[in-house]
């Protein structure tokens, strides 16, 4: 319990530290209005358009949110927090905007102040609206543009400015940099687990987040224990340790910088570590940004695993002891990227029983902290209503522990476990696989 | 010029006029607009057979979600159900649609229509009421959205008022038959401008939804 | 007309459809109301005497349905006819007490039908304005 | 035909032609019927009757096709004969009248002076207003004789949808400027005994309801007498339950049809139009247009030659066909095509992006 509380507060510390970095913005008002704007028309295409025309409001994504459920505060009904994009849409793209511009006011910069709460600390884009809208509208991606367009109007809450801004001056998140992570493949190898690090070429590439390197190197360790298990020609890049959600254009940066690492040492595979935002970034929306497929394949390292071990390149022993356990689907792999079923083989490979919460695979509630959700102070109290509905599925599995793939969930629930005091251990699938790889 | 042939000649031409201009507008507008080409190895294939099966799967939500919207999934196919039942079979309107089309087919009995009506109309009334005080409705309604329930139950009630001759402020039973026809132009005129195009827009928005959750692997 | 014109003609082949039974209530109904009606003003005839009478002509009956109700009704012992303004019968029913009061214009086309539900008609008795002008004649030709 | 002995009372005349008291108490039980009065109310039509005046009626026929008048002489009760000779005194009419020319007009005169604001004018057909040459009598166009008559009339029947509300002359185009009476003559009371043609019982029943109570009926929003014109063909069509239940004739020769099934579909303007057919019946009461198989077509309504047909159902409209329809679709796409591709132009396609 002290050593998760002791990763918890520094990271808090780290996080509140950078909040005091930001400073005011330097453009003014209308600038940073015409810059959200720009952000919007940018990203808003045809398919936003037929989603924005065709809600009903009928209020049923409220339903699926944790925040709405946890709150039942009407504000946090998902179509409402992109209200402002809405109209932007309405008066600016839309086929009927002409008669719109004249029913209709422009959005203003207090507008999208106030709507900063709702698109940062009570969304964290799990997407569970996006199941529930009987008219099938994807809500959580046009949260991802109103959260690009606020962060272009120097509206990003002051954690997050903070770590797009220590990313970009200093290279490293949270603390976490290149260097953080050499000494911690250094004392890997040195612990018998060598971590190739940016080796000029190799088939397989791995990356890592600044989450593992700060708070979960053991999952790390898992990852490179498996990949040297599975005697596979694989590197670590340390040149890009996280992508943070900051803005169209530095995201679109941080993808074409990895994948061009990746071409370079002509690896055919890219594996993401135990970390949810990464997934749909390269693995979905990486070819649009470069303009092209992918000239390799992507997975989550959980999806990885499971899969070797469902071809049988991977063998696992039951695990000792055995025991029940249920399993978190993060977002970002599960609802935002298919991996369902991987991890479940790899659960069942080591003899545990799955006990599955009532919302689970593509329903699964979030762990309530996603999105960079975590990072916002201001926003613990909600944090922890939502993480209430998630003890209480995890609680009603009567499963001993929670596995799930995914550090940023692991992190929540620590965090959210010890503000309410609850004492169900969260561990990391690919941890358990790595404990019992068989000969 | 009485109210019934106002209603049945120059208002329902400029009625169906808007109507049929007013939908192509906005259907052309949405989707000729530019649309990003998902250039990603999709995890499934069969991406189009995923956006006709969200089609059907938006309308039976997984349970886990459903437990939460019972009253609106269940009111909202009563309602649509019965209001096109009512629409649809209830013999007088069999001609109003075969002018147009060419050909008939079999009806509800009258009472059965009349029922199915009053089915419909008894919810919009509960739907509208509980639009205008359940917090997150209040939240989120437009006046698109009164306006659009109002309009859908003007031809249910003047429909219902005309077929029971309740015909109040003096009115006779043409007129009230004209007033039924009006509201039926003005639910037209309506239609292109607010939330009932979802009538052409439902199917083609969960296509999309199917079409990204089959790229992704994930069922609609 | 050509006898060709004629054979033309008499090859058109002219079918005579006989129309089906109509459907169970293929009519108003009333028939069975307008008996109600009457059984109830026999009732009334004899505990207040009562009259009560029914114009036919104001009832919406359907194609057989005049027929069928007069059927109904039958016919009893009496039956009185006049001729002032075109004929006129006055048929006592099946059932006493009711009367089929038919009348007819002096070209025979029948211009009213009432069903009257009384001891004996009005029409029957002579009266005294007529009993007057007959008492006037009788008595002209006594003294003539 | 003698206008100017038009003194006494029916009762008088009546009695005077040898007609019984019986027969006289038949008259007023078929003209009660008639008046759609119930047989309770014959004594009080017997003793207003036996004291009624004759009343002088002129009868001006302006553009019309005598239908209206072929319609009254076919009434059967009161018999014309009864009516011109026993309870009115028809002083001028020029088709039935034996005299001509100057004759006739005279007897109008001679009526018109001896009756100065005590006649009834009874008019068919309408007035054309687009030229006073398109119907004239003797030289008086029809809009100056009606306001001459008018004039001194006590009140006027305008016998016929015609002369009720413009009728088949004022279709559209209305090539004569055809107009109602009504529409000319604002200061005297119009009983509107509207019809093609109306039930001759409709005619002679008013008439002999102004003359048995010596005022004018209840009339309609229509100026229609309420007795004959209060209730649709629907309401009192016999074949309104299968409305009802929903059993309608899809055409004239299905088994619908011969089951006499509602003819709503065929378009039978029954609901909208205001007639006493279904219970007077035409032809000695053998039948009315819905039983002879075919839908009303709202004959004494105004304006029911333009209502899209005879054959059209109440529940059709105009729509313009589906090459107005096509050509609005058509021009809408073309306006959404313009509104997506000048959107186009503030999206950012693939590729492009702020550096």
């Amino acid at each position: 319990m002290s050593a998760t509380t002791a990763h918890l507060d520094s990271l808090r510390s780290a996080a509140a530290a950078l909040g005091g970095r930001v400073g005011l913005s330097r453009n003014t008002d209308a600038e940073r209005l015409d810059k959200a704007r720009a952000v919007m028309l940018g990203e808003l295409d045809g398919s936003h358009a037929a989603y924005l025309e065709t809600c009903l409001h009928c209020g049923m994504c409220a339903e699926a949110c944790h925040f709405y459920l946890g709150t039942n505060e009407a504000k946090y009904t998902p179509i409402w927090k992109v209200e402002p994009l809405k109209k932007v849409y309405q008066r600016e793209l839309g086929p009927m905007r002409w008669l719109r511009r004249m029913l209709t006011r422009d959005i203003t910069l207090a507008e999208l102040e106030a709507w900063q709460p709702l698109v940062y600390d009570s969304c964290t884009e799990c997407g569970r609206c996006d199941l529930m809208c009987p008219m099938g509208i994807q809500i959580s991606p046009m949260i991802g543009i109103m959260r690009r367009a606020l962060a272009a109007a120097d509206l990003l809450p002051a954690e997050l400015a903070g770590a797009v801004d220590e990313q970009k001056q200093q290279g490293s998140v949270l603390g976490a940099g290149r260097d953080q992570l050499l000494a911690l493949a250094r004392d890997s190898a040195a612990a018998g687990v060598p971590v190739p690090l940016d080796l000029p070429a190799a088939d397989v590439v791995l990356l890592t987040s600044a989450l593992d390197v700060k708070a979960f190197p053991d999952s790390l360790r898992a990852t490179a224990r498996i990949l040297n298990k599975l005697k596979l020609h694989w590197t670590l890049l340390s040149h890009s340790i996280d992508l943070l959600g900051s803005g169209e254009s530095l995201r679109e940066l941080h993808v074409r910088r990895i994948v061009e690492e990746i071409v370079r040492r002509g690896a055919k595979t890219l594996l993401l570590p135990e970390c949810g935002h990464a997934y749909p970034a390269l693995r979905f929306d990486s070819a649009h940004m470069i303009g092209e497929p992918l000239p390799f394949v992507v997975y989550s390292i959980a999806e990885f695993v499971g899969q070797e071990i469902q071809d049988g390149r991977l063998k696992v022993n039951r695990e000792p002891g055995g025991g029940s356990v249920t399993y978190h689907d993060p977002c970002k792999i599960g609802r935002h990227g298919g991996v369902f079923e991987e991890p479940r083989a790899a659960i069942r490979a080591l003899g545990l029983e799955l006990k599955e919460m009532e919302s689970h695979g593509r329903t699964n509630y979030c762990c309530g902290g996603g999105g960079g959700q975590f990072l916002i102070a201001r926003a613990a109290q909600l944090r922890q209503r939502a993480f209430e509905i998630k003890m209480r599925e995890v609680d009603d599995t009567g499963a001993a522990k929670v596995l799930t793939a995914c550090n940023s969930c692991r992190f929540n629930y620590q965090a959210g476990a010890a503000e309410a005091n609850w004492h169900k251990p969260i561990e990391s699938l690919v941890e358990h696989v790595a404990a019992n790889l068989a000969d | 010029m009485s109210i019934l042939e106002f209603a049945r000649g120059p208002a329902f031409q400029v009625a169906l006029v808007v109507f049929a201009f007013g939908v192509c507008w906005r259907l052309a507008g949405i989707f000729l607009m530019y649309r990003r080409f998902d250039r990603s190895q999709p995890r499934q294939h069969a991406l189009i057979a995923g956006g006709v099966r969200a089609i059907v799967m938006r309308s039976l939500p997984p349970h886990e979600l459903e437990k939460k919207i019972v009253f609106q999934h269940v009111s909202g196919y009563a309602w649509h159900l019965a209001y096109f039942a009512s629409l649809l079979f209830f013999a007088p309107h069999i001609p109003f649609f075969k002018q147009f089309l060419g050909f008939g087919w079999p009806t509800l009995s009258n009472t059965v229509a009349l029922l199915s009506g009053a089915v419909a109309l008894a919810i919009l009334l509960a739907l509208l009421w509980r639009r205008a005080s359940h917090a997150v409705l209040r939240q989120i309604s437009t006046l698109d959205d009164y306006l659009s329930i109002v309009l859908s139950i003007l031809p249910l009630l003047t429909g219902f008022m005309t077929y029971a001759r309740i015909l109040p402020l003096g009115l006779r039973y043409e007129n009230m038959l004209g007033l039924h026809l009006l509201s039926i132009c003005a639910l037209l005129v309506w239609f292109p401008f607010g939330k009932l195009m979802h009538l052409f827009l439902a199917f083609p928005a969960r296509f999309q939804a199917g079409v990204l959750l089959k790229r992704k692997g994930v069922e609609a | 007309m050509s006898t060709d014109a004629r054979a033309r003609l008499a090859a058109i082949a002219i079918v005579a459809e006989t129309p089906p039974a109509p459907s169970v209530g293929a009519d108003s109904g009333n028939v069975p109301l307008l008996l109600g009606e009457i059984r109830h003003a026999l009732e009334r005839l004899l505990a207040t005497g009562a009259v009560h009478a029914i114009d036919l002509r104001a009832i919406p009956l359907g194609p057989g349905e005049e027929d069928r109700l007069l059927e109904a009704l039958g016919t009893g012992e009496l039956c009185a006819t006049f001729d002032a303004l075109g004929r006129s019968e006055l048929q006592e029913c099946r059932y006493p007490g009711v009367w089929r009061i038919t009348h007819w214009n002096a070209a025979d086309e029948l211009i009213g039908r009432f069903i009257e539900v009384t001891f004996a008609p009005a029409l029957l008795a002579s009266n005294r304005e007529d009993i007057r002008d007959g008492l006037e004649r009788l008595s002209a030709e006594l003294s003539g | 035909m003698d206008a100017l002995n038009i003194g006494g009372t029916v009762g008088e005349q009546l009695r005077a032609q040898g007609v019984s008291r019986r027969g006289f108490m038949k008259f007023c039980a078929t003209t009660a019927s008639l008046m759609a009065l119930s047989p309770a109310l014959v004594p009080r039509i017997a003793e207003a009757l036996a004291g009624a005046k004759r009343p002088s009626v002129i009868w001006l026929p302006f553009q019309e096709c005598t239908g209206c008048t072929e319609s009254l002489t076919r009434s059967h009760a009161p018999t014309l004969e009864s009516l011109i000779f026993g309870a009115i005194s028809l002083d001028y009419h020029e088709t039935l009248q034996a005299a001509a020319g100057h004759d006739a007009e005279a007897a109008r005169n001679r009526a018109m002076e001896a009756n100065w604001g005590e006649y009834f004018l009874a008019v068919d057909g309408s007035i054309p207003l687009g030229n006073k040459g398109y119907s004239t009598i003797g030289g008086v166009s029809n809009v100056d004789l009606l306001k001459r008559v008018a004039q001194g009339a006590k009140a006027i029947v305008a016998i016929g949808t015609c002369a009720s509300f413009g009728g088949l002359p004022k279709a559209s185009p209305n090539p004569t400027g055809a107009v109602a009476v009504r529409d000319l003559i604002k200061d005297k009371p119009i009983i509107n005994v509207s019809g093609c043609p109306p039930l001759p019982m409709a005619i002679t029943g008013v008439l002999a309801q102004v003359l048995t109570f010596g005022q004018l009926p209840e009339l309609d929003h229509l100026g229609r007498p309420k007795a004959f014109y209060g209730q649709t063909i629907h309401d009192r069509c016999y074949r309104r339950p299968f409305y009802e239940r929903g059993q309608f004739a899809e055409s004239f020769d299905d088994e619908g049809a011969k089951q006499g099934w509602c003819l709503y579909k065929l378009g039978c303007k029954g609901p909208v139009t205001y007639n006493a057919c279904p219970t007077m019946k035409w032809n000695l009461g053998a039948s009315f247009p819905i039983e002879s198989g075919h839908g009303c077509i709202g004959c004494s309504e105004p304006d029911f030659w333009d209502w899209q047909g005879v054959y059209r159902p109440l529940s059709t409209t105009r729509w313009g066909g589906y090459q107005t329809l096509g050509a609005a679709a058509a021009v809408g796409v073309a306006a959404g095509a313009v509104a997506a591709l000048a959107a186009r132009r503030k999206q950012r396609p693939v590729g492009e992006d702020e550096a």
